[in-house]
């Protein structure tokens, strides 16, 4: 990739496209330098923060929207998860370990997030929404910084 | 023979595609042998390269044979 | 499949993005009533209605915008690929094989979408842009009529 690759999605909030973001995120990583433990490292992390959405911000409805934003640089690859759903009320205590407000839930997937992915942020509102957005650098971006 | 065997593959439901599986084995097959001879992981795209096939086949054979697993089976397989 | 699903998206016209939009509806389409044959199928006119978006209705320039809008309900497949550049003086003559405005292509194109989908339209207006509209119906669709 030599120049900037920005691509934006909308899709309803329904389980079939948890899949459809993964793709997309991992075919757009096949095109830089990655390895397969990338993909299948921000594959989880996409599935997550998808997967929140829906299940979380849309609490299952599946007339949300989910929007995702991709940008691909010659450094690295970010990615934008938006819904436009109930929001999270405490946002530090939601991205604690073994934290779910849904009962039968594991409560990591932000610690996934964080763990595969070189940077994550999430921006909340009660009843307005949830963006997260997460960044990884390239492998020679890694080893430029070493 | 290959006419018979085509026409199952092509006309079998597309997630327990036979052709999806031999790629996906042969993938993984190619990304053992490069770690070896570069000493490290490889790129998908040196992977691809190795194979001859677009880097998006790559992932979409990927894809296609995981099975709908959890994230717990995912992580701790 | 049990209800409508529509995913909507915006890219820049770099080849690069070919790929991504025929991953994408492959995927849509692995979901579906559909075989493998189909989803080549499906991929191969995708594959040239974002290439003529690209090729023809940018003209090869990076800085337009691509839009695909894919919608899957149980009775099929639609792919609508837009541009908002040049667009085409006679859709019908373009339409027809072999026809190209650039001297080294085949002029297939349209001939392949054609051949691939069920159905392919095309609206066009000169200095407009362009909108290709294709459907593939399932299997089960498909034999329902037979
Ligand atoms: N998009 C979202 N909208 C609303 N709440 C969210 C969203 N994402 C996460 N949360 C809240 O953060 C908590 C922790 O999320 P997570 O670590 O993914 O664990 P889990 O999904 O297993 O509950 C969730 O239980 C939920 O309360
Ligand atoms: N999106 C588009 N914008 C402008 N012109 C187009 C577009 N798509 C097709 N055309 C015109 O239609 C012609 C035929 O297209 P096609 O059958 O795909 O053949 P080819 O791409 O090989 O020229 C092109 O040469 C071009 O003049
Ligand atoms: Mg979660
Ligand atoms: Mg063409």
């Amino acid at each position: 990739m030599k120049t900037k690759n920005q691509v934006k999605l909308e899709f309803p909030s329904i389980p079939e496209n948890v899949a459809l973001a993964r793709v997309i995120v991992a075919t757009m990583l096949a095109g830089m330098d990655f390895t397969l433990t990338d993909l299948d490292d921000a594959k989880v992390a996409v599935s997550e923060a998808v997967s929140n959405a829906i299940l979380h911000g849309y609490q299952n409805r599946p007339n949300g929207l989910v929007y995702l934003t991709i940008t691909a640089d010659p450094e690295g690859l970010e990615v934008i998860v938006e819904d436009y759903g109930r929001g999270i009320v405490d946002v530090a205590k939601a991205m604690e370990p073994a934290f779910s407000t849904l009962g039968d839930r594991m409560g990591m997937g932000f610690v996934f997030m964080q763990s595969f992915m070189d940077k994550v942020d999430v921006d909340s509102q009660v009843g307005r929404g949830t963006r997260v957005r997460m960044y990884k650098a390239c492998r020679q971006a890694m080893r430029a910084v070493q | 023979v290959g006419e018979i065997r085509r026409f199952l593959r092509d006309d079998s439901p597309v997630k327990v595609s036979r052709s999806y599986k031999e790629i996906a084995q042969r993938i993984h097959r190619v990304r053992q042998e490069l770690n070896g001879s570069l000493g490290r992981e490889p790129t998908v795209q040196e992977i691809a390269g190795a194979m001859n096939m677009p880097v998006e086949d790559v992932v979409e054979a990927l894809e296609a044979v995981q099975l709908p697993t959890s994230i717990h089976e995912t992580l701790y397989q």
